[in-house]
């Protein structure tokens, strides 16, 4: 069975490549985003593999993988914002969505692409 | 062995499904189309994955283990999808 | 091939490719992200080193050293962040002058 | 299992692979021409670079590589891009980048390279010409029923070279108090990082909720059983940093002062409890040396110590000065 599990683990990592070409694509910053976010979901996967195929301990790092896997693309969408540290559900136009409008305006005018 | 036959089949299912999305974020046309793709079909996968390998699991915290990482890994991927996708609308939008 | 070998081979030609951006880029912060590709091609080399008896368990030495190396790196890391984010408030830049052109750090606004 | 050459064969062919993706995500990381775009290779680096420890049968290092590079790593290195680019008006690229990347070759680059490939290649030959050694396997193994943990890797992280980890508990200090001395004095009193903000009934601010009492777990298990089996103060106080930053992230807590008196106290804990540890054991015997008898209790209170130390020091390594729209922000910084 082990040599079935790491025969699964390659072509799952040979996937991946097809992530690894989109990120050096590109063509916008959100893309590159969640070819990375893939990878990671994808390791997730290769590391249960590696771990029916020789030691279940190794589930703590998938276990961590899993548990982190959002942080750099939450940081990302936290950079992509108008001030660069808000939240894309926050409307700026509109002060009626619950958020403090006055936050959002001072960054909007200078980085408004 | 039944067990391994059902281990086998699941994962490959999964692979499938893991290759669909690969597909999906070379092949597809836009940033949001692309996105779509990669965050069902992989999760998908790794749900057939994890699902065939609990059959293989030595006890019952392994399964549980098994469990928490795919129910953190759709946690995070829907919240990223989600994220991502409304700030790559918004920077369409500023952009036009 | 064991894991070992190749890893370890692996570990040589990540520390060349990172020696090779650290020169060529003038950007501070590639700088700084080919130095990390060159620290953990070290851990890779070294790592390698300890689990080449393919019987026994990897050496735990190393690996005491290696986790040690990878938290510190990011230390490092991080005050790297923070100065280039300081130079680039000085001075507006993310480069360092180029030798023999006029070095001009410019007014700091403190 | 039932045919090991078989599986022998799929197991270099997984290492021939996972090495070719990974010097592909350092390759790209070190020569792609869009900054954002290299600092996304390099993410996915880590995660290929961990897969590699596994491998080599390393778990203890796999976990620490995980949680940092999927975790610490890209939140500080997106944030650095982000703040750079508001600073200098440019986003990711720059012409200066552009000019190093694989179009241009001068003299110079091409000397570069052939110094980096002979670098690579002499290592590589070094590599291989080592003559297969035990190395202090045996010495470990002898003497890991004296140092009260049965993890290997814990043991010689706290007990046998107690030394090393001390000084580097002191180390990460040392970098944020380097950190912190580069705030301009008016910035002095403000909170570290942007002034983060999110909509509360959104989707971040959900996940900022749902994540921590798993992660606070999940930080707290890897403590604990790194006396017995992987894991340990690193890997658990790096998800406890990620897990705290998470929080400050989704706008559901503001980022410490720096100058409250608390904050430091935490700081400063595991490097403190360490040192009096050491010495006391210095009446007793040596320093450092912890007696066989408490060893055990010994180094469950020096790693939760070290933990709370080390999740504190990271995450506001990686908040960084603090920054955002009250900042006179772009090009105007310029003279």
């Amino acid at each position: 069975m082990s040599a079935w599990f790491l025969a699964f683990a390659t072509l799952l990592l040979l996937s991946l490549a097809g992530a690894l070409w989109r990120i050096w694509r590109g063509p916008e910053p959100a893309d590159r985003m969640m070819a990375a976010q893939l990878v990671g979901t994808g390791g997730v996967g290769v590391v249960l593999l590696l771990a029916a195929a020789s030691d279940w301990q190794m589930l703590d790092v998938a276990l961590v993988l899993a548990l982190l896997a959002a942080f750099a693309a939450i940081a990302f969408v936290k950079a992509q914002s108008v001030d660069g540290s808000g939240d894309p559900e926050e409307d700026p136009v509109s002060p009626a969505a619950g958020t403090d409008p006055t936050t959002i305006q001072p960054g909007r005018a200078p980085d408004a692409r | 062995m039944p067990a391994d036959i059902v281990t086998l089949v699941l994962c490959g299912a999964g692979l499938v499904f893991f290759f669909a999305g690969t597909a999906g974020i070379i092949r597809f046309p836009d940033t949001l189309t692309r996105l779509h793709a990669l965050t069902k079909a992989d999760n998908v996968g790794l749900g057939l994955l994890i699902t065939g390998l609990a059959f293989q699991a030595p006890d019952w915290q392994s399964v549980g283990k098994l469990v928490l990482i795919w129910a953190m890994a759709l946690i995070a991927a829907g919240t990223t999808a989600q994220l991502v996708a409304r700030s790559a609308l918004q920077q369409q939008d500023t952009s036009q | 091939m064991a894991s070992s070998s190749i890893f370890g081979l692996c570990g040589a030609l990540l520390i060349g490719m990172g020696l090779y951006g650290f020169i060529t880029h003038p950007h501070l912060l590639r700088r700084l992200l080919a130095f990390n590709v060159i620290g953990s091609g070290i851990f890779l080399l070294f790592g390698a080193t300890a689990a080449r008896l393919p019987s026994a368990a990897t050496d735990p030495v190393p690996q005491a050293l290696i986790i040690t190396g990878i938290v510190v790196a990011l230390a490092a890391t991080a005050l790297g962040v923070g100065l280039v984010l300081a130079y680039a408030r000085v001075t507006g830049r993310t480069t360092l002058p180029e030798d023999g052109a006029p070095t001009d750090p410019g007014k700091p606004p403190r | 299992m039932i045919d090991g050459t078989a599986s022998d064969i799929a197991a270099t062919g997984f290492d021939l692979v996972l090495a070719a993706m990974i010097l592909g995500a350092g390759l790209f990381a070190v020569t792609v021409r869009d900054l954002f775009g290299a600092v996304v290779f390099f993410i996915v680096y880590g995660v290929f670079v961990a897969l590699a420890w596994l491998r080599l049968g390393a778990l203890d290092v796999a976990l620490t590589e995980a949680a940092l590079g999927a975790g610490l790593t890209g939140v500080l290195l997106i944030g650095a891009v982000a703040r750079l680019g508001r600073r200098t008006g440019t986003q990711g690229t720059d012409a200066l980048s552009r000019r190093s990347a694989f179009s241009v070759r001068s003299v110079s680059q091409i000397a570069t390279m052939l110094v980096s490939a002979a670098v690579s290649v002499a290592l590589g030959w070094a590599f291989l010409s080592l003559s297969d050694s035990d190395g202090l396997r045996a010495g470990v193994a002898a003497n890991l029923d004296a140092s009260g943990v049965s993890n290997p890797v814990t043991a010689v992280l706290i007990n046998f070279r107690g030394w090393d980890t001390l000084l580097e508990s002191i180390v990460l200090l040392a970098a944020l108090i380097g950190l912190w001395s580069l705030w301009r004095d008016d910035d002095w009193g403000r909170r570290p990082g942007l002034r983060q903000h999110a909509r509360a009934d959104g989707v971040l601010a959900m996940f900022g909720r749902l994540l921590p009492p798993f992660g606070l777990l999940f930080g707290v298990y890897m403590v604990w059983v790194g006396s017995s089996l992987p894991g340990g103060a690193f890997q658990g106080g790096t998800v406890l940093a990620a897990v705290w930053l998470l929080m400050m992230m989704a706008g559901l807590m503001p980022p410490p002062m720096v100058t409250s008196a608390r904050i430091r106290a935490v700081l400063i804990a595991g490097p403190l409890v360490f040192l009096s540890v050491g010495i006391i054991g210095a009446f007793a015997g040596g320093f450092l040396g912890l007696p066989p008898a408490y060893a055990k209790p010994l180094i469950l209170m020096i790693e939760a110590a070290l933990t709370l130390s080390i999740a504190a020091t990271l995450a506001l390594l990686v908040l960084g000065p603090p920054g955002g729209p009250a900042m006179p922000s772009g090009p105007g910084d310029a003279p």
